[in-house]
């Protein structure tokens, strides 16, 4: 089988111009600094980034976002990163980004149909609220839901404890997150990882993530502060 | 009057029972716990992926893989769980939450709740509020009574909702009100207040329970 | 905290006839035999069964399908205990079984969504088969989903390797199947477990399902042949 | 003529790239993870909860807690994954997996598939079937031409679906037919069978491919 373990720049360098791109993590924890790193450094434009928030800055997403990379951000919390606040207002619509806003639990939910080959699912979680508008409210056994619908993305970034050679990956503590559905809804998956362990290493029974979702392995991930 | 956070915070304690699964919002809610009788014992849910959430983290002993709803450094529990975003929120939407307690900045008398956007402030996002008020069995919102002399508590919210048809009872340093069809029932009032003084602070009209009692 | 470590006899005596009960395991691998046993003991009757399969005769559901327990069968498969066909056909009414066929993925998606509160998902699975009869078909992003209905029941009988006395369980190998998903589906869920560990000594990363889902505990499950 | 399930098995194996995730079902199709060449590595899912089979159980070394959807004792290679059944079909249905394998009781030229139901005998239910073919990326038919002589591939199925519209090639003793938009095309053919029996074992209008190939 091909060897996946590649260094950051390599992992990235498949990355271009107007990506979509999932990250997982919430408020940095769990979020792949070494690969953000390397996105920054590539420097590529008009990034759609999917994650739960936008960090903060210098951390996380916030460090794309600071670079100007990020042309919309679909996210559910974005109020830790006042930079984000004010480019969405921002009058260079060079700088500008377009926040579309989801609840966390619908976020999670759509990015798990995208890879389960669901074409949606009814919610009660947004009914009444600004974020049905325009979307399909179903009547099912005597309650209102709202249709929604599955999202996927080009690459996901994702931030491993400990993988295996194959790819396989097991999350520490809180840094699971999104990692875990965003590994099967991308069409080319990264993960950075503190360790990279030999095939066989984990038990079959504590694989988070198969290793069958896993394109490239980049070693050198720490437990970052937040 | 004592400290009105601390007033609140007991008396939503008060509302917990051993074996609750509770998800305590930022802020206020996260002091409830400091207030649980000895032989109350609560499994504290954090939506970013813990099920038997401890204290925080002692300075110089935190675990930075470890993080609450509120990116505060936390430790766990003997039997705790953690788990990842889509499986959180399928515990969150599926009713397995038995109480969720956060703050509101309307609430109106038929439980509906508006608690994240402010009109002509930055939108922060609704994170997890809308998910956990539509699934946790108990919505409780434990908030000042009113904002700068404001009224919080409406006959109908004019910000956006976060949800409709959620909340169960309010609580507030002046009393206990419950959510029904008929609209918010006084259950409690605090020492400190006079029915007139806590209608005065609500704009909806309170039905004071016949059977009143003291909030403590 | 209450203790809910029972024996499967206190365990099962909640369960009245006409019940609805999920039934963890596939062929039998991952169903729980002594609640299964404490169960026929009980000989309750009139119940509705949801498992992947019908076990074989002597083994799983496989002996409450013998001791003319059930009365429906939800299942995606029961071709391997001849002992349904037989009595799906059967002409005294007392022991006839209905039988209500589910392709498996929507049998186990149909569970989670009764668990995790969704109204219903839409699923490509049996659009244009007999799967899709009386039921809605929806077109979005240019493709037919079948809507599908959230399933739940009174009870789910587990089966784990090692569970903590809070509940917390770990199942091992191709045991887990359905037991994840039912845990959460079920008002009352009792695990018969192999192992009753103390509170804590299952790394809180690798616990499979929480102790919150579960009501009662019963030791003395074993790695059964098939 | 060899072993008619072995000349099948052994062609179908020639799909299978290194790296493939494959489900194979019961009977033959399990047979053609014996015929791959050595550079080329499958990775095995088990619908029932495995990713990385390896073969079966030697006797006597036997898990029990280990089968595979067929319930015969398995074993796991090194770098497998157990996983639970929402999961598995998460994995099958999100197009995850590249290839299944399976038979047929009949196929039509549309690519639709009828593997479950015979009229008058008891129906067994449609297991993972119908998932696995909606799900999987490429599906290949691994049948007998005929059935004791009837016609198993057909202008239109007669027996009920299994799904419609999913079938990506055929591949028995008698030859290699892919699916297209216009018919069913004839690639390969097995050099002990004329042009002529092919076509009087089929009961569809076979599109001979101009590239038409011996079968090996």
């Amino acid at each position: 089988m091909k060897d996946k373990v590649k260094t950051a720049a390599e992992a990235v360098s498949v990355i271009q111009d107007g990506a979509s791109i999932m990250v997982g993590g919430f408020m940095g924890c769990g979020t792949p600094e070494i690969l953000i790193d390397a996105l920054v450094e590539r420097n590529v434009r008009n990034l759609t980034i999917i994650c739960n928030d936008a960090g903060v800055p210098g951390r996380g997403v916030g460090k794309l976002v600071s670079n100007g990379q990020v042309k919309t951000l679909i996210a559910s919390h974005v109020g830790l990163n006042p930079e984000v606040g004010k480019r969405m207002t921002c009058e260079e619509p060079e700088d500008r980004i377009e926040c579309i806003l989801v609840p966390q639990g619908t976020l999670a939910e759509r990015i798990r149909a995208g890879g389960t080959g669901l074409g949606g699912f009814l919610t009660p979680t947004g009914v009444g609220t600004i974020v049905a508008e325009g979307k399909q409210v179903l009547h099912v056994n005597g309650r209102d839901y709202l249709l929604e619908l599955p999202l996927r993305a080009d690459f996901a970034l994702l931030r491993g404890t400990i993988t295996d050679t194959f790819g396989n990956i097991t999350y520490n503590g809180t840094t699971r997150t999104f990692n875990q559905v965003m590994a099967m809804a991308a069409d080319h998956v990264i993960v950075g990882t503190c360790e990279i362990a030999e095939i066989g290493a984990i038990d079959p029974n504590n694989v988070m993530t198969s290793g069958i979702f896993v394109d490239s392995i980049v070693g050198g991930e720490k437990q970052w502060q937040i | 009057m004592a400290d009105i956070k601390e007033i609140i915070a007991r008396r939503v304690a008060k509302e917990l029972k051993d074996g609750d699964v509770v998800n305590l919002g930022i802020g206020l809610p996260t002091m409830v716990a400091n207030f649980l009788p000895e032989d109350v014992h609560i499994v504290l849910q954090s939506e970013n992926g813990i099920m038997g959430m401890g204290p925080a983290a002692e300075p110089g002993k935190e675990d930075v893989d470890i993080i609450n709803a509120g990116a505060q450094y936390v430790t766990v529990l003997p039997g705790a769980q953690f788990f990842d975003s889509a499986t959180s929120f399928g515990v969150i939407r599926g009713g397995h939450v038995d109480a969720t307690i956060l703050g509101a900045l309307q609430v109106d008398k038929h439980g509906n709740l508006a608690n994240w956007i402010v009109p002509g402030k930055m939108v922060p996002g609704m994170g997890g509020a809308m998910d956990l008020v539509v699934g946790a069995k108990k919505v409780i919102i434990a908030m000042q009574h009113t904002q700068k002399g404001a009224h919080k508590i409406l006959d109908e919210c004019t910000l956006p909702y976060t949800a409709i048809n959620v909340v169960d009872m309010i609580i507030t340093e002046m009393g206990v009100m419950e959510v029904t069809p008929d609209g918010l029932v006084l259950t409690e009032i605090h020492p400190d207040f006079t029915l007139d003084q806590v209608q005065e602070a609500t704009e909806c009209k309170l039905i004071v329970s016949p059977d009143l009692k003291p909030m403590k």
